[in-house]
């Protein structure tokens, strides 16, 4: 059967909450408004408000609140209406919730997940469309983690609320209405993915594809095109961001011996830069080639929507980067 | 004002004040000319919330509610429509999009869409008024508009605090359509007397569906304001009839009584024909005509829009960075990496300095 | 209450409050008992701003002002003396340090550097309290602690509102020292009567110098919070005698006389020493003798604390999550990166699933 | 004569100050207090309190308020006392400051300056030693500047303060007191630095060393023990983050064919993993041997100073991984 990734985190948010009183869930418009993109439907109704709170529009109040609900062993879930609002929150989940249990020695541990759409969307501008993966997985004591499929959102979403560690969990609105097959399996209440394995999506020869949320769809698309030009890519889906898996990607490169990673956000300092400079220092001379880049280009994004394709990666900038570093194309 | 023949209208309800030693206006005065103004001005609008006679050298800000206030500062109904369809016609090229206008020749700084953010940022133009006003010189007043659920944001006490120390000449003006996305007032706002939020700061509360009672409020501030009073909150009280924004019906939260109550009890261009008409200023059927003349002009605007074209690529890479002490020149930098590396704009090895 | 001799103290002036349709207290009881104990407990911390009995079930979180909170909940003067100085016989075994100590057995929870966070932080604990409460029972309350430099930050109003709105039973307790690092609270605060700050949430101002004016208006704030009121407003009027950090003389935001004035009209051990002599209840001989005794065991433990050792190298990675569902066992991530890369500690090819 | 960072960036302030009526100063204790590390001595009793002001402690109101004044044409310079209190005014950085010129269109610039101590400083844990260089520096419409000597940073922040755009300015609160020789060109008034322009400080041979801030300083050290082993390292002090002078650093690798980074920040998705992935792109042939990065440890920041040593390179970590890239050790 399919299921949409919107249902699959909402089953997920739901199993937790029956299975662990301590869970609760805010956010804004998460409750009588069923969320801003519906993927809490349904669980005010079941849970009650004491469960599923509508906030004010103050992200960094509630931010903090949820964090120190945490201290105190509650298992807060909150909603960002869209990542982008978490930037004034963001000394709060820095500061009071990744830091504290290592300036405590352990005595005070922050059970929190913070959830909600990342990235570009489709057609709302600069201030509504930046990708946060690269800035929350340059912090040690998070966990990042950004699910692509179906079964990787409801995995993973399990996992994060059952993770006694702050947790930034990084949607993507455009797969929201995305539905996927899910196995039997993965709609049972066990299903769990951890968190730290990047999951190969498909074997390949030729060259390894690094990516991770919607560009693994897109990247999946450009290995479809390179295998009916004879060129076998190995597609790795990282799934957590930090701890990132580089054993699995160290490993894929050694087989394939050429790299190309893909994301949706700015270059500079971008996951990318971080998985090159890995292979590089950790798999060089198993390099055949320059390891490729594709990321979003580094402009705020316009609004116009034939000027924010031009800065998004697409299917053909991921084909003609592996045509590059297979020698194929200059 | 006009010699043409006065009406006095009294406001059927006091406007509500919070520390304020002075009296507010209890009626307003007007003639045809003006009222027909307002009429054109709000019909053309429609879902304009709040309409002040300030001046252009007083600055104005917003949140993402910003196409009625481009088009009271300066824009077109096309411009406004072409920024939509994200064309290069648009107010901001189609750079920006619906949430971002501006207009700064005409002191109209956005278009934020990011809550609460346009209050301090808001506070900063009236800290520049009075930097560069000339002294004992009324100053220039700066305004920042935001709703109901974006009236609990800290940042706003963070900046009225200043405002209250420094005396800046800044109007806080919160738009209470009675709801946030979904949230009502009450389950969002502890304390929803809003003109009251400024603590010891004065503030007033206006009907804002009567146009002159907004009119004679803000004259009322700009002139405490740029006489160096320092801040000031007024409330005005509206409602949004449609959904929050495209995928909200608007009716999950609300009964469409509510919604129908208001439309015809409390609509402010009703208002405004009533006050014609009755008062022998204008003719109904006249009204009906202007109605559908500006219906029209909208329409056809809407359609030139539509006509419009999208932006050259090179807007993707221009507006990063403006060059040197000349403002005018957009300039890029010197290397832009675009997904495709090798579509870079550029050259990666060129000297950067810009 | 013990049965010795009782002496009542009334407060020499009324506690100011604001939107509390009761009143407080106007005098204290205690006894000699009490007076000592709270002479010994001030005179060990002499910095130390506030105390009230709170019961350990109650949640505290304080700013970087945190060592005598540290040494009221659970701590102790060496192991607070050991973390100043960076060793593993600190409160956070050296790796906190100064604005970090933590005690969660006893419901302390820091120990925030950041001015301001820890206010909605704060009004998190007592959301739990809330939630994980019994019905019908009293509620544990939260308090958090700030300055009156931090009580403008807009964070602490997002968190008031949310704790007025959903009733969470919790103390805002602000510590008025007049200044923040070098700005008095007149150039900070457009509104210094802090315990109205919270606009409709009442609160209430005590003297920070009278141990049993503190003592009765916590009590009473505890009670009022326990059962079901939504929070409270506390202002503590307090004086800081030394420099805002080690690098401030103190002296060139404000003049020594102000300072010398203050030891000794309001010095607040002074305030206990003198009830207890001047009612008979110790002779001042005593009193000295036990702050001879005070001054050694500090000494003692500064000696002690001296003598500490630094932490071991894993301490550096350790603490960084833990494990599973099980707290206790704190884990290091798969494979650190050290500042030398071949120094790292694990493996970056292993399982790094935690 | 020798000047200190502290009364360099003093100087520039008060240069630009007296040349350009339109410039202030603003932030917590930059008046009275003469600033909390004294960087702004003096000027208060100079310009006045019209043009110097003292804020309350409310970071995300100041910044946003600074941000407006620029869109009317004054150009604040905006004191962080340091940079960890930026995040509870980032949101206002990047939203209000950063994207408006671009969705604009260009009738918005916005003309501010935001600086402090940036990093790591000595003993105050965890909350007080974040470097934000990384992350400025991935943002397309800022500038982000971070001076080492007293030259770059009497130079830099003039160029900072004449530049009409919004630039980040990283200072390092332990160079405060250290004194750097300043040449009468540099003391004269019409001193500046461009902004977007590495620096040779050292030329060498056998290695590039490409780092910033005050790991220039611990770079030279480095390369002083090297040479005494008759290793020539060229030392690049990067001074701008953003434009990233990209140029020089590749040719400087075209050169010597070995490439080591150098910053205080955390590892992943840093300054170093960016410029790695950059040169292997670029200059992938002229690499002899894999890249080095050296960086602070992935851990948040310990108090202890036996920890917090540990915790950031030193000049025998910048050695032993020039020394692997030259193959004279493992
Ligand atoms: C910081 C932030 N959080 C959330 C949002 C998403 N959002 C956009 S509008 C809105 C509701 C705002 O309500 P109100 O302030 O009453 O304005 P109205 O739309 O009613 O005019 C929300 C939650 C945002 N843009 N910015
Ligand atoms: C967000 C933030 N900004 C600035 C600082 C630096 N700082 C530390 S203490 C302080 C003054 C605080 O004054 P107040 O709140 O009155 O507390 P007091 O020290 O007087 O108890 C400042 C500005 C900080 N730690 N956090
Ligand atoms: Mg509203
Ligand atoms: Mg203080």
């Amino acid at each position: 059967i399919e299921v949409a990734v919107r249902e699959a985190i909402n089953q997920g948010l739901d199993e937790e909450m029956g299975r662990d009183e301590r869970v609760f869930l805010m956010g804004e418009e998460v409750a009588q408004y069923q969320g801003a993109y519906k993927v809490t439907k349904g669980l005010y109704q079941k849970y009650g408000e004491q469960r599923v709170i509508d906030t004010p529009i103050t992200e960094m109040g509630f931010t903090g609140l949820a964090t120190g609900a945490a201290y105190k062993d509650l298992r807060p879930v909150v909603e960002f209406m869209t990542f982008n609002f978490s930037l004034q929150a963001i000394d709060q989940i820095l500061n009071s919730a990744a830091k504290q249990l290592y300036m405590s020695a352990g005595d005070c541990p922050v059970p929190v997940v913070f959830r909600g759409p990342n990235g570009a969307a489709s057609g709302v501008g600069a201030q509504h469309s930046q990708c946060f993966a690269a800035w929350y997985s340059s912090v040690p004591a998070l966990k990042v983690v950004s699910p692509w499929s179906s079964e990787d959102a409801k995995g993973l979403i399990k996992s994060a609320i059952r993770d006694p560690n702050p947790v930034v969990f990084l949607e993507n609105e455009l797969l929201y209405g995305v539905a996927f097959p899910m196995t039997d399996e993965a709609q049972g209440e066990d299903f769990v993915i951890p968190i730290g394995k990047a999951k190969v999506e498909q074997e390949g020869t030729d060259v390894s594809i690094v990516t991770f949320s919607k560009m693994v769809g897109t990247s999946l698309e450009a290995a479809e095109m390179l295998a009916a030009q004879g060129i076998s890519a190995e597609v790795i889906n990282l799934r957590t961001l930090r701890p990132l898996d580089y054993g699995t990607v160290i490993k894929s490169v050694q087989k394939t011996n050429r790299l190309v990673t893909v994301e949706e956000g700015w270059p500079q300092n971008g996951i990318g830069a971080d998985i090159s400079a890995v292979v590089c220092e950790e798999a060089f001379d198993h390099l055949d080639a320059p390891i490729e880049r594709v990321t979003g280009a580094d402009v705020p994004m316009p609004y116009a929507l034939n000027l924010e394709r031009m800065a998004l990666p697409s299917k053909e900038d991921i084909v003609s980067a592996v045509l590059r570093t297979t020698y194929r194309s200059k | 004002m006009s010699t043409e023949k006065q009406i006095t209208v009294p406001f059927t309800k006091d406007i509500d004040t919070h520390n304020l030693p002075v009296s507010l206006p209890t009626e307003a005065t007007t003639n045809r000319e003006e009222l027909m103004s307002y009429f054109k001005l709000m019909y053309t609008m429609r879902r304009m919330e709040i309409t002040c006679d300030t001046e252009y050298k007083d600055s104005w800000i917003t949140s993402y509610r910003c196409h009625c206030t481009a088009l009271a500062r300066g824009g077109t109904v096309e411009s406004v429509f072409a920024e939509l369809f994200g064309f290069k016609e648009g107010v901001s090229r189609g750079k920006g999009g619906s949430m971002h206008m501006y207009n700064k020749e005409h002191s109209f700084f956005g278009g934020q869409g990011i809550v609460g953010a346009q209050v301090p940022v808001g506070t900063g133009l009236a800290f520049a008024s009075k930097y560069s006003a000339p002294a004992g010189e009324d100053t220039p007043v700066a305004l920042a508009m935001y709703g109901d659920g974006a009236a609990n944001q800290g940042q706003i006490w963070e900046a009225a605090n200043m405002a209250s120390l420094w005396k800046l000449p800044m109007i806080y003006c919160i738009e209470n359509n009675q709801y946030g996305m979904g949230t009502s007032k009450e389950r969002s706002s502890s304390n929803s007397t809003y003109y009251t939020m400024g603590n010891h700061i004065p503030g007033f509360k206006l009907d804002g569906m009567n146009v002159l009672m907004i009119r004679e409020g803000f004259a009322f501030a700009k002139d405490w304001c740029s006489k160096g009073n320092g801040p000031i909150y007024i409330e005005v009280d509206t409602y949004r009839y449609h959904g929050h924004s495209m995928s909200d019906p608007g009716t999950t939260y609300r009964n469409r009584d509510e919604i129908a109550s208001m439309r015809t009890a409390r609509d402010p261009i009703e208002f405004v024909k009533n006050l014609l008409v009755d008062n022998g200023l204008a003719e109904a059927q006249e009204l009906k005509d202007i109605e559908k003349d500006i219906r029209k002009e909208v329409q056809e605007a809407l359609k030139k829009a539509k006509g419009g074209t999208q932006p050259p690529d090179e807007e993707l890479y221009s507006n990063i960075w403006v060059a040197g002490e000349k403002y005018e020149t957009p300039v890029t930098p010197g290397y832009i990496r675009m997904p495709d590396r090798s579509k870079s704009i550029g050259n990666i090895m060129s000297d950067v300095v810009v």
